[in-house]
């Protein structure tokens, strides 16, 4: 079946190699079925965060809170590893598998970036006086962007691991999945940090 | 690995690496049979303390633990497991595979439930199980002192993740292995309803584990969502909970519905009728689970016009399970009714499930619901529906596919005496509930006063209990003095589907030669329309095999060792324990893993013996 | 049957001309994208940033915008426009419709006020 | 054996007629709220009823009719499925679900509608509604009158014939408040308010109940709601708010001495008349309880028991046993004594 359709083509360059074979498919679609998955465990999330938005008792509130100029920095930076990342995989699919190492090793620089802010913004916010048990608001708020956070480091544990294994192996049907997939997770995380940027800061701001 | 290396591993070795689907599917059965023992186990010593009025068999903290226990367990470590064991071992031959979509996450998944539900269980011996119910209602469970509660936050977290990664691997299965000619409306409906029924875990686990989460960084981390005084919010959690718990009595039943269309069918001789009815009306089941949660709250204080709402929408999922009973009552029509032990389980669903169901509808009701709920009446509910349709679900599924799953044939006469004796039993423990909670009886008593009118009900319901009981021992007894009926074990009922295609036990590779599906009910169309045997659909040719792998156990280990560092709080614990899951994960990840083949030779052997 | 496949055998060869051509279409539709992310972006901030606009226009404003973004995410740079995503497009959009389902509830129903 | 499906929707009928004790079982309903709800629990037995009818006369024909008798050997017609049926079976369910659905969304709203009685009360009534704040302790109940200033502890007095309207809360967990005969139950939640309302016509005791697990001794949680004729209401009212002499200025010396005991032991948590703490259930009326601790009978031995051991009765309540040291045998028999002196009702 699916093998044999591999056999075919074995070692050429198919249009679409992360999809070449039946294993390939199956990582793909099981993939996004976790991102589905993965979608309403944000909605929990933010639902838990926006339900307890005004819960901020003496603590410090959202407008105390919020820098919105850095958050726009960290949120140009995810949207441009995105397009780091969209660049790799066309460069995946023309063969270039030089251009996919480069162009991802851009993208996890880019998601370093992201993580150093983020670190500084929590530290800041802690030093003014919101600590993770100080009140409902920041307990929910530290948990939601502290989940993607995590999620934005697992993706560059993640696709260091891949860059770093398969540095020498040039594009094959096996890895061609695996970095596909990566990348898709990476466009997630910046699905979610979208909301984020607006519901959490732009409305805590604004709203 | 090459063949020959494949071939001589020690039998333990085997099945702690095995990702064959069919040992994971016969493990999964295992490990929820010893759960469901444990948990009847526990319903048993409950039944047994309120057998009398203020009666001291036990503790009321100890009856909260064992009340927590059976639930969670039941629920989490038995029903679902078991289903999850049939559909592993099941769909794959139902759609013509060779294999699941991803045989190390399945084994992945089966070693984390099993490590979740042990670790649950651990519990019992370090201080206290876990004592606020299974719905772990906050405050009393963010408070609850002891680690209880922790473990049970953890145990249900890996299991949960289990299940997660089991519900996707279901449906790349489906949608991306069918053998050639079973288009999505050829599936039969067993593999229709575990779709559907892995839909809902995909979309319905998230909230669990963001509860369980916010519950674990609660306790241990000093979180405050619950917290009042903090500005928490109380009813977060129950939405949370039931956002995920309601969907998950379709999780249990859909699998269920799926194991009667089949059981039906086959012994009324018929095709099932309105295949596609059948089929929409499982989506629409599905798809109306996600959208009724509330009704688990009518009494939080929502509102009427939440209530309201919630209550008309509950409502509404009479009908496509309405159109389910009746299609299988017309498959029965008109069909030649052979009364197997399998298909008495089947029949004797359909009344008991019609009356857990028309009293779930009764509980929709939310401005009855107020006296309704949280009394014996719910007690009453749920266990018709579970059990009536669940776990005779469960049981009839055994008796029909144990031939194909461990070749032989359980025994009918023993298997007759279990079934009348359970259903008995079963309906003699919870047919009186439903009085007993509009008479004024709370679920989750301790014990209740004399005086009340009580009394001759719950001691009716105990022996009901014990009734259960007996029948349950028999059902193990048959499964040892059985195994001499070794012969017609491959197709024993006329089957209709590609499981009966296989010879019993299925060899490792499922399917010498992709078959090629002509119709519904594929083998019964070649019995009746060809020539009794299915059209291959590919050279009989090298078969490509995953290796085993040792690796999803101990991803599963390190996440126990971690948890039991964040319950005790011991940091080099939670290090070396996520050192070890992440480090295996990575391993994986990093080494490549083709699998081996079996050679053409061997497969022509094995088809000329069989 | 006797050669099986070697799939940690490097792909060689160059794609088709047609794919090319996709490919380089398909990098003009990515870049477009991204410079209309980073407009969208920039006016949600702005809107807010610049407490020029009034609040109860600028929260519905923004949270359109969010949703369009997501849309270019999820269609372009995750290609779920593609063909042969249909089961895609199905797990994700019922992943979101449950998700809006749950923030609604928590929004709403959580006993603060009663509906 | 199959025939026993068609038994059970009789015995339901016959079961469901008046069962249970009075004032406990919704099956007897009081009041316009309770029975509001026990003629939707009627009507939607009913229904169902009709559609196990059908179900099960189908289902025992089908059985019956088409079992494999012996020798058959024949291939049943494999039927595809029938559309007009399908179309039956799915509307007649949607009719009957109506007939349920119209009715349950009305008196959900009824229900909810706790309502401000003012314009009833044009009509010349002196009370037209009291309300009531409950709120719920692990595991006891407090009745705080706001109208009137006082405050009860395990029993609530009520007018009859007069709207009650009940603002729940806690003070810890979740608990829940349920009285069968006189209305369904409403969660006291920790951190927000939730109301209901109801009426009792007949004087009475009705037994409450604690329907939400709270904790070890959420079993026990019991209350009583007692229907009192509006000038009995009035007294027992005005007494609590200043109670008689024998309550706050005992005469007798057993009595004056368990006073005393119990200025130096209880009074931190339990109050009497105005004194005292609301740590435990206020006990001004204690000597006219229904029960003690909610659920045991008041005798003296029970009462002592209850003292000395309470941990044992109620694992996890807040009050500490008291052990002979703490309070010795000649004091605990003044202590009874007087606890049971506090009576308000009857001069
Ligand atoms: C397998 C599990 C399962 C299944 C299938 C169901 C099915 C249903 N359940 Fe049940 N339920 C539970 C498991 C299940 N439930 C559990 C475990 C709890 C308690 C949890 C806890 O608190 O611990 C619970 C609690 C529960 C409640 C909350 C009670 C309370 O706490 O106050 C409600 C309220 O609406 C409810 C309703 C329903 C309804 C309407 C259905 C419907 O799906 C039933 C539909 C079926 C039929 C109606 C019968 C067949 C139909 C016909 C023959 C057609 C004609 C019928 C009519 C016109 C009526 N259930
Ligand atoms: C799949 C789900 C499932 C199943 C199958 C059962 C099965 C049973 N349950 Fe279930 N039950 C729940 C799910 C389930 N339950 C849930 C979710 C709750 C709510 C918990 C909560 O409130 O939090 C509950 C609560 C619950 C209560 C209410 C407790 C309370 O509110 O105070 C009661 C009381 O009677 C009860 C009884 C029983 C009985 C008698 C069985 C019987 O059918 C059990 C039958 C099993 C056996 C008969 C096996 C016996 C085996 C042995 C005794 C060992 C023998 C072993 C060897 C020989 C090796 N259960
Ligand atoms: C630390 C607080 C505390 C102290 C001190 C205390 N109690 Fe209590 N008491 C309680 C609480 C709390 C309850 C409610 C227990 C329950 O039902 O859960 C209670 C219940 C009671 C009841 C039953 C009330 C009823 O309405 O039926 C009586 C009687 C009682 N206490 C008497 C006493 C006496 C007498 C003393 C002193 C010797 C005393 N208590 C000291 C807290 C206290
Ligand atoms: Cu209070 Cu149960
Ligand atoms: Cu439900």
């Amino acid at each position: 079946m699916a093998e044999n359709e591999a056999m075919e083509q074995q070692q050429t360059l198919p249009p679409n190699p992360e999809k070449a074979t039946l294993e390939g498919r199956n990582k793909y679609l099981g993939f996004w079925f976790f991102l589905g998955g993965e979608t309403v465990l944000f909605g929990s999330l933010f639902g838990t965060y926006l339900g307890l938005r005004s819960g901020v008792l003496d603590g410090p509130g959202p407008a105390d809170l919020f820098h919105l100029d850095l958050v726009f920095i960290m949120t140009m930076i995810l949207l441009t590893s995105s397009l780091t990342s969209v660049f790799a995989v066309i460069n995946m699919k023309r063969g270039n598998y030089k251009g996919l190492l480069i162009w991802m090793w851009a993208t996890v620089a880019l998601g370093v970036a992201f993580l150093v802010f983020e670190i500084y913004e929590f530290y800041e916010y802690y030093h003014q006086g919101l600590g993770f048990s100080t009140s409902a608001f920041a307990s929910a708020f530290y948990t939601l962007v502290g989940t993607h956070g995590a999620h934005v480091l697992f993706g560059v544990l993640w696709i260091t691991t891949l860059l770093i294994r398969y540095r020498k192996s040039g594009l094959t049907l096996t890895n061609a999945p695996k970095f596909y997939t990566a990348v898709l997770y990476w466009h997630f995380i910046d699905v979610v940090w979208v909301f984020i940027f607006t519901v959490v800061y732009l409305l805590g701001i604004g709203g | 690995m090459s063949y020959e290396k494949a071939q001589s591993k020690n039998v333990i070795w085997d099945w702690l690496t095995t990702v064959d689907h069919k040992k994971i599917g016969i493990m999964y059965l295992a490990g929820g049979a010893f759960f469901f023992a444990l948990g009847g186990l526990e319903a048993i010593l409950m039944r047994i303390q309120l057998m009398f009025p203020e009666f001291s068999f036990v503790q009321a903290q100890t009856f909260n633990e064992l009340l927590t226990m059976h639930g969670t367990t039941m629920i989490f470590l038995a029903a679902m497991p078991l289903l999850f064991g049939f559909m592993n071992f099941i769909i794959p031959l139902q759609i013509g595979a060779r294999d699941v979509a991803f045989p190390f996450l399945n084994a992945l998944g089966f070693w984390l439930f099993l490590f979740g539900g042990l670790l649950l269980n651990v519990s019992w011996f370090v201080g206290g199980a876990p004592d606020a119910g299974w719905t772990a209602y906050v405050p009393l469970s963010s408070e609850s002192p002891g680690h209880g509660l922790d473990y049970y936050v953890l145990g249900l977290q890996v299991g949960g993740l289990g299940t997660l990664i089991g519900g996707i691997n279901f449906l790349v299965t489906i949608i991306n292995m069918r053998a050639p000619g079973m288009s999505m409306m050829r599936m039969p409906l067993f593999t229709w309803s575990s779709f559907v029924a892995s839909m809902l875990i995909l979309f319905a686990f998230p909230a669990l584990t963001i509860g369980l989460l916010l519950l674990m960084l609660e306790r241990l981390f000093g979180g405050t969502f619950f917290a009042v005084d903090f500005g928490g919010n109380v009813i977060i959690w129950q939405h949370l909970f039931w956002i995920f718990g309601h969907p998950e009595v379709y999780i249990l039943i859909l699998p269920a519905f799926g194991i009667f269309s089949e059981i039906l069918p086959t012994f009324a001789k018929k095709r099932l009728f309105g295949y596609s009815a059948m089929v929409f009306a499982t989506l629409i089941i599905g798809f109306l689970g996600f959208m009724v949660w509330a009704h688990h709250m009518f009494t939080v204080g929502m509102g009427p016009v939440a209530n309201a709402i919630f209550a008309v929408a509950t409502m509404a999922i009479a009908v496509p399970t309405g159109i389910k009973i009746f299609n299988w009552l017309l498959t029965l029509w008109g069909g030649r009714i052979q009364f197997t032990t399998a298909n008495l389980f089947a029949l004797g669903f359909i009344p008991s499930f019609v009356m857990g169901g028309v009293t779930g509808v009764m509980l929709a009701t939310s401005a009855a619901n107020y006296q309704f709920h949280d009394t014996y009446f719910v007690v009453a509910h749920f266990h018709y529906v579970i059990i009536g349709g669940v776990v005779l679900g469960l049981f009839g599924g055994a008796f029909y596919w144990w031939p194909k799953m461990f070749g032989y044939r359980l025994n009918e006469t023993l298997g007759k005496w279990f079934f009348w004796l359970f259903l008995t039993g079963f309906h003699l423990t919870f047919f009186v509930q439903h009085f007993l909670g509009l008479m004024g009886m709370q679920r989750r008593v301790a014990s209740y006063l004399g005086g009340q009118g009580l009394e001759s009900m719950n001691f009716i319901s105990t022996m009901g209990a014990f009734l259960m009981t007996i029948a349950f021992i028999l059902f193990l007894i048959n499964i040892f003095v059985s195994t001499n009926n070794k012969e017609n074990a491959a197709d024993p009922w006329d089957g209709r589907t590609l499981e009966w295609t296989t010879p019993s036990p299925v060899p490792e590779y499922n399917f010498a030669q992709t078959p090629l599906v002509r119709d519904l009910d594929a083998y019964w169309y070649e019995k009746y329309e060809g020539d009794g045997k299915m059209k291959a659909a590919e050279p009989l040719g090298d078969i490509h095999m995953p290796n085993g792998t040792i690796l999803p156990v101990l991803i599963s280990l390190g996440l126990i060792i971690a948890s039991f560092g964040f319950i005790y709080m011991v940091i080099p614990l939670i290090i070396a324990g996520l050192g070890v899951t992440f480090g295996s994960m990575f391993v994986r990840s990093i080494k490549e893993d083709h699998g081996y083949h079996i050679p053409v030779e061997e497969i022509k052997r094995d088809k000329e013996e069989g | 049957m006797s050669s099986h496949v070697d799939p940690s055998a490097p792909l060689q060869g160059e794609p088709t001309k047609n794919t090319q051509r996709k490919l380089k279409k398909e990098m003009r539709t990515q870049l477009v994208s991204f410079v209309l992310m980073i407009f969208i972006t920039s006016m949600a901030f702005l809107s807010i940033a610049s407490d020029a606009i009034p609040s109860g226009f600028a929260i519905p404003f923004i949270l359109l915008l969010a949703a369009i973004q997501v849309t270019l995410q999820l269609y372009f740079f995750m290609h779920m426009n593609e063909k042969g995503t249909a089961w895609v497009n199905i797990m994700i959009w019922s992943g979101l419709f449950i998700a809006v389902l749950t923030v609604a509830a928590l929004m709403l129903l959580i006993g603060v006020v009663k509906y | 054996m199959k025939y026993i499906w068609r038994l059970l929707p009789i015995s339901f009928i016959l079961l469901m007629t008046g069962c249970g004790v009075e004032n406990l079982s919704a099956l007897d309903p009081q009041g316009p709220v309770a029975e509001m709800q026990y003629s939707l629990i009627q009507l939607s037995l009913y229904i169902m009823i009709f559609v196990m009818v059908i179900v099960f006369s189908i289902y025992i024909f089908v059985i019956y009719r088409f079992r494999e008798k012996p020798g058959d050997t024949h291939i049943p017609k494999q039927v595809h499925g029938n559309r007009t049926l399908e179309i039956i079976w799915t509307t007649i369910p949607i009719l009957l679900l109506l007939m349920l659905a119209i009715p349950n969304v009305m008196d959900t709203f009824t229900l909810a509608d706790v309502g401000v009685t003012d314009e009833e009360a044009g009509e010349g009534e002196e009370i037209d509604h009291i309300t009531i704040d409950v709120t719920a302790h692990q595991f006891w109940w407090e009745f705080d009158y706001p109208e009137y200033e006082i405050t009860s502890g395990q029993e609530m007095y009520i007018p009859t014939d007069t709207r009650i309207i009940i603002n729940l809360q806690s003070s810890d967990v979740i608990h829940s408040f349920w009285v069968p005969a006189l209305a369904g139950k409403q969660d006291n939640v920790p951190g927000i308010e939730n109301d209901m309302w109801f009426e009792a016509p007949e004087e009475g005791v009705y037994m409450g109940k604690c329907t939400e697990l709270c904790g070890p001794s959420h079993w026990q949680m019991d209350f009583k709601v007692i229907a009192v004729d509006p000038d009995t209401f009035d007294t027992w009212a005005t007494n609590m708010a200043e109670p008689p002499e024998q309550v706050t200025d005992p005469e007798g010396e057993v009595a004056v001495d368990g006073r005393g005991v119990f200025e130096q032991s209880c009074i931190s948590c339990h109050a009497v008349g105005d004194e005292g703490g609301n740590t435990g259930p206020n006990l001004t009326n204690y000597g006219e309880r229904e029960a003690l601790a909610g659920y045991l009978d008041p005798t003296d031995e029970n009462l002592e028991a209850w003292l000395r051991d309470t941990q044992e009765y109620k694992p996890g309540n807040e009050m500490p046993n008291f052990n002979h040291d703490a309070i010795n045998d000649e004091e605990m028999e003044a202590l009874i004594a007087y606890l049971n002196e506090l009576k308000i009702l009857e001069d």
